[in-house]
């Protein structure tokens, strides 16, 4: 059935996108007037490209950190997972989701233009633009995969990855950066997202938490007594390499979020968002050595996404002193989030929503507090960006910047309900106990991750 | 003295060990193996091929204990093991000629 | 003996490099003549530089993913194999190869100059040039070590090495490449080949078959009763990650083969490789799940890569609609290879034949077919190049597209042969069947793969 | 009592930088007029921090290799130490080191201002300078990580961090490059190190060495009878691939230290880099195939990072032969290197010393032997470079960087001795013999490295 | 009741299993050990240093039959196993006083 | 015939063979276990969340000799793996009823 929805989905969507391409009329597929009517584009081209390039390669930092935060039995599933949410992700994203967040603006609400990339859309500027989204996009989707690990069924994630990136993250993303209402918030310079904190991470994260809800925890998370147990990651050493990937990574979601090279910021970029990496990931650290008296390599690693999402929001508007302070609160928030949620019974195998959710949040808060007023939105020239610390226009910047974080928090923890809810109606989400207990690789998949090697699964 | 050797799903170790816990704490040893007995294989695949695995995994428990425990032995075991379908494993008693304790030296019945 | 040989071979190459050096009256080995001549050369010596690096860094993603598709006795022998065709493959190249591809051509048909970039050699547009071709030479060589894996002897493939990048690839680079007689072809724009579906994959992959041919089967893959039998690969987490690297390095051969950032188009290729791989991998898994009913990771990653290698000739050619549909004939064209290969007896363990060879062929065929004329050969300027599908020019471009295709498999495949049988003759190709079933790990490295961890080798 | 000091420290360098960020009268942050005074820079900030990125990824590089190379049961040791060496460097790094390279020249031993990044420093020249310095700074501090792997303490680690990132790399590296007193040495061109050969490996491989020392060899490392065994590293797969990403990162490395893309030389660096790898790899292979008759993998990974290492100091002012003659002597080097330190029974359990500690040196002499004379310090005009086999200036460059070479294994040994000397006087270095025993992922993290996999532990 | 263990080489176990399944089909386990016996190791390397290796990886089949298979059993083994050089391994038997099914509660000869 | 079975501290197993090898180099099998007998388990934690982990690995190792080489044996063993410290582990001693070595055939003390 679902194998049948799919293929005929999938030959849709081409055949539209043919008889729209049929229309073509191609404003500069080549390149050579954008290029002539500024001669600077190229270097343009080159940073956005090659920080887009960095973005995707995020998608193998996500499947690491997951996989080696999970156990070996479901390894096959969760590098299953991390492709092809980029795959259907891709598809569904060029099919409509470009067109949601970069189309004909219709009532600040949603875009409506530009749908397989046909027609006008055959232009070189078009397309540089569809390939940043698109990444940005995929590492939303992603983050989810973490939250719902080792016990989604698979079909259902490949609704999903086409569901959030067909609608969920485009609307929002449209709301933000599509010159949608967000944007145009009266207070401050309306509601600002530098590179995703909200737009991508809390996004992902509270969709993520939404899927970890309607699933339940895995089995065996909570002992008899209801006390949170660990289930241990099959291999530090593939989270760890998965980690130091995505810090690489964010060195193109970050500073080229600039979308120029002509903005020399970039540099402050990097260097912001490396010590709020650096101060979370040391903050971690140190609040779990003082809990247990032991370096816990899982929740540095943590801390450091955990920073790293934090800065996302203010990196371009703040400099390196501010980025260690929220740093630091990164690193409170990922610890106390990790702890919080296993309070409440929820079961998020990777820390997804403390990283991605709860720090996307405090992302745009801090956008609100610490925004030094020396830098506009995406330009050099004023209106200036100014934080509740730096001058009058304050109190207004974090104003918006507080609706931006509650409205992404219930639009995201909102659709996902809806969605995972509607998926476990149609065709359930959870895979049955058994199959849980065997490991997925095995059930959906047939292969599992380690043949040769004696692993004690449990 | 006697070994009981327990063949069982890795997936019910946990609560066997627990269980065992309750009835005397034995000491405990555990291997994984792989084994077949009526539980024919599953069906596994790899890019596009299919292939039969017919040892699949388990996990053997091995317990040293006088004579007159084996019986409550097994019959924890046995409890805690059983789900009722195919590959619940078995359980095999052998003699056991004498123990050892390394630490202390003790040997025979103190040493188990 | 080998080693002496190898030896004296290697310092003989050097006398020469530095005698020639002696020569040496270097055009412009500072670039600051070059620079002052067009100061536009920074930003696309950062881009090929740049793209370049991503190219030499598939290297890593061919080592992962052959070594997890692999079995873990083999695991050291294929890494060693990764590293030094790169190093021999360097080397070689370095001495000869480049020469032949970019030398002063002779007849059409070998360039004769530039040999160990001597003399006048010694000029930054020279060293730019010789460093893109280095890293395409060196992926060519390395995917054949997948199809002969976990059989052919090591001192073998340090020979195969030095041979496909002092020759086999250099001379058909230069037909098409070095304007030798492929890209002058009297039909269309000639042979066309943007960024080596051809040149580059299909080299490799029938290449990569004459070796799988001439070494038969590995012990095991083939039942008593003839039937192909599975055997997995020991890390799927290691091959996936491979595969993200892959995709990743492919924006540095895909785009970076503008050699000019200055034509903005770079953006429409990088669209295109990724919605190519998206298609095809979607493909490919829906394929074997409408088989078996299971969601083959394996499979979806050799489909991302064959899409990948498909789109490789036509990505600066076509629009995104294209690239889905190349995509989906090529995870068709991977599915069914594995299936053929396995049918016709031939052993290739990580499908390099499917995935570089048919679908390298396939993407030459489509530049034939959806070339859709808004785009020169590597210019902006007309003329266009054009498919079928578009315009009258089609079908001679699809001509020589055939005619590439016909040459590149006879080219490859009979060197490959001829190669591998010499080899067979004086070194013999394949180990000890006892050595084979020990694994290649400790009789030709005396290193296990993984010393500590219980492994069943069978 | 470590963990209060660090979580003190760590806060009060938050408010200093605070306090001094509150002066702050920003020369340019927004990088407006700097771009304005010159567009070029938007190419050459392009090019620093992509490359600035690659290099920071070799962290990732070097954590594969230092954890494939060494057990299984010290992996989220090294992983932790890998990680906490950016971290803490980072941070100390921020606060001091920048400032005693880049700051206010003090009688030409150490710079005097910049700490924290504060004031002045909020530019964007500034924060690209650092953001690149820090990097390499991190660099030769991870570097020690390898040689002092599986027995060290992780505290002792935490604070080494902070005091060769506040301390031992930026006094030496001030002398070299922030115009201290040796590259005013009055020979030749003064003291040259293009990339680091001696800046960042010889200063990491001689502390290395000296922390190697003090803690003495690994249980079991010598035989009762006192001679060496070995300890094979328990991923062959994870060591390789490390190897890999350095060799990418290396591109970042040298190629961007040009630290201007107006520079068209980067594209000799980038292949004199290839070249002395790969020759610097053949070169150790066959070594050791001469002399046990396998292809040893480890020490041909070693090999190409020897080569790396060595081309680091000449890389910019040489051609390909002399890239692949000074490979060769790093070969040779670095296989002598193994086995003269287990000779004298130091314990390097990865190679370290070897590698980046002598042919550190061997590539600051290599200058003053291979320099050719075309490119300047930094530039593309005179004065140039010469070394002993070019000209005149030759044995004044080589004097040069003879007493470079002296210099640097006489700081960085002498402070590493001390330092560890101290550090052992307080808290100890070695971790207890049982604890060693165990293994350090338990003891010191709680965390094994593979919960789920049969190891063979010893 | 005996128990048949035969340490053989890895690479046999296939073709030892395959001619079981012929001779009856007994229930198996199979175990991954190492070991020596006369055959005394192998030479490996690490960066350039060589190190003797004296335990080499072996499996270990495991089968509780009745008293009057063991004999057939063990020369299905014996002949699948052999190949005439040092390291084919050797079969040892051991009494068994017990069996049980877990799934069904059999016990003795039913078990097996 | 008899077989020893030694739990060991896998730390203590390179020297144990090494002494074995000087009283009369037997062969021998070695695997993996976990387990626990007075030794109860240590805390790991994953993630800032501590557990208890109540099995520990641990080395087997299984001799089949002569009756009148036990004592000898089980000495070497216990002299070599003594620690002193709970969790030294056990040695068992089991009744063989017979050997076989494929190579050659032999059987019964010839083949051990
Ligand atoms: N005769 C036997 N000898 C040794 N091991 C056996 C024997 N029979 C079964 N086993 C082991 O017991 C496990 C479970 O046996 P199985 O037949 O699947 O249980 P059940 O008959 O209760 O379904 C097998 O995987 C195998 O390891
Ligand atoms: N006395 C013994 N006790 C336990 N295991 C033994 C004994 N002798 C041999 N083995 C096991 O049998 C395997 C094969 O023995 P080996 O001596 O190499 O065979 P063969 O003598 O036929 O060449 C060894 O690796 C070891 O695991
Ligand atoms: N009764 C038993 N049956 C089987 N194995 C046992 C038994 N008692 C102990 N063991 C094994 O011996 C190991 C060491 O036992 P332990 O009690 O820790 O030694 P000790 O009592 O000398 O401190 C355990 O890990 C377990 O594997």
């Amino acid at each position: 059935m679902l194998r049948r929805i799919l293929f005929l989905g999938f030959l849709a969507m081409l055949l539209l996108a043919m008889v729209a391409g049929a229309w073509a009329a191609a404003p500069d597929p080549t390149g050579a007037a954008t290029l002539k009517a500024d001669p600077g584009k190229a270097v343009d081209y080159v940073w956005v490209l090659v920080c887009g390039f960095l973005v995707m390669f995020m998608q193998a930092g996500f499947a690491c950190v997951e996989s080696g935060f999970c156990r070996a039995k479901n390894v096959t599933n969760l590098m299953t997972k991390n492709l092809l949410d980029f795959v259907v992700g891709s598809l569904a994203f060029w099919a409509v989701g470009f067109g949601i967040i970069m189309g004909t603006d219709w009532g600040g609400l949603i875009g409506s233009s530009k749908f397989f990339l046909a027609g006008d859309s055959y232009d070189v500027e078009t397309y540089l633009s569809f390939f940043w989204q698109l990444v940005f996009a995929a590492t939303a989707a992603t983050i989810v995969s973490g939250a719902v690990a080792e016990r989604l069924k698979f079909k259902a994630y490949l609704v999903y990855s086409a569901v959030i990136c067909l609608f969920i993250y485009p609307v929002y993303a449209h709301w933000v950066w599509g010159s949608g209402w967000l944007s145009k918030l009266p207070f401050g310079l309306g509601h600002l997202d530098f590179a995703g904190s909200g737009v991508v991470h809390a996004v992902g994260g509270f969709v993520g938490l939404a899927g970890a809800i309607v699933l339940g925890p895995r089995y065996g998370k909570f002992g008899k007594d209801g006390k949170p147990r660990a289930i241990p990651g099959h291999s530090i050493s593939l989270a760890a390499l998965g980690t130091f990937i995505l810090w690489f990574g964010w060195f193109g979601f970050n500073p080229g979020s600039t979308f120029s090279a002509h903005q020399l910021r970039i540099s402050v970029i990097a260097v912001n968002t490396t010590m709020c990496a650096a101060s979370a990931s040391l903050t971690a650290l140190l609040l779990v050595l003082g809990k247990t008296g032991k370096y816990d390599l899982g929740m540095a690693l943590n801390g450091a996404l955990a920073g790293l999402v934090a800065v996302t929001a203010p990196c371009a508007w703040i400099s390196s002193w501010a980025a260690v302070v929220i740093g630091i609160v990164a690193g409170f928030l990922v610890v106390g989030g990790v702890y919080f949620l296993e309070a409440l019974k929820i079961d998020d195998p990777v820390g997804a929503v403390s990283v991605h959710g709860f720090n996307g949040v405090w992302g745009l808060l801090a956008v609100g507090i610490f925004a030094d007023g020396t830098y506009g939105n995406y330009a050099t020239k004023a209106p200036f960006v100014e934080g509740l610390l730096f001058g009058g226009a304050g109190a207004g910047q974090f104003m918006a910047q507080l609706i931006g974080a509650v409205v992404v928090i219930a639009w995201a923890f909102g659709c996902g309900l809806i969605l995972f809810k509607v998926l476990d109606a149609v065709l359930g989400v959870r895979v049955d106990p058994h199959e849980e207990l065997q490991g997925l690789d095995i059930v959906e998949h047939g292969t599992p991750g380690y043949p040769e090697f004696y692993i004690t699964r449990s | 003295m006697k070994e009981i050797r327990a063949i069982v799903r890795l997936e019910k170790v946990r609560d066997i060990l627990d269980a065992l816990e309750d009835s005397g704490h034995p000491g405990v040893s555990v291997e994984r193996i792989e084994g077949h007995g009526r539980q024919t294989g599953l069906v596994e695949q790899f890019r596009g091929r299919e292939f039969k695995v017919d040892l699949l995994p388990k996990a053997r428990l091995n317990i040293v204990c006088a004579d007159e425990e084996v019986d409550k032995l097994v019959n924890t075991i046995v409890d805690n093991a059983k789900t009722g379908a195919i590959g619940d494993g078995k359980i095999f008693v052998y003699p056991v000629e004498n123990a050892l304790r390394i630490r202390t030296g003790e040997v025979g019945q103190e040493a188990i």
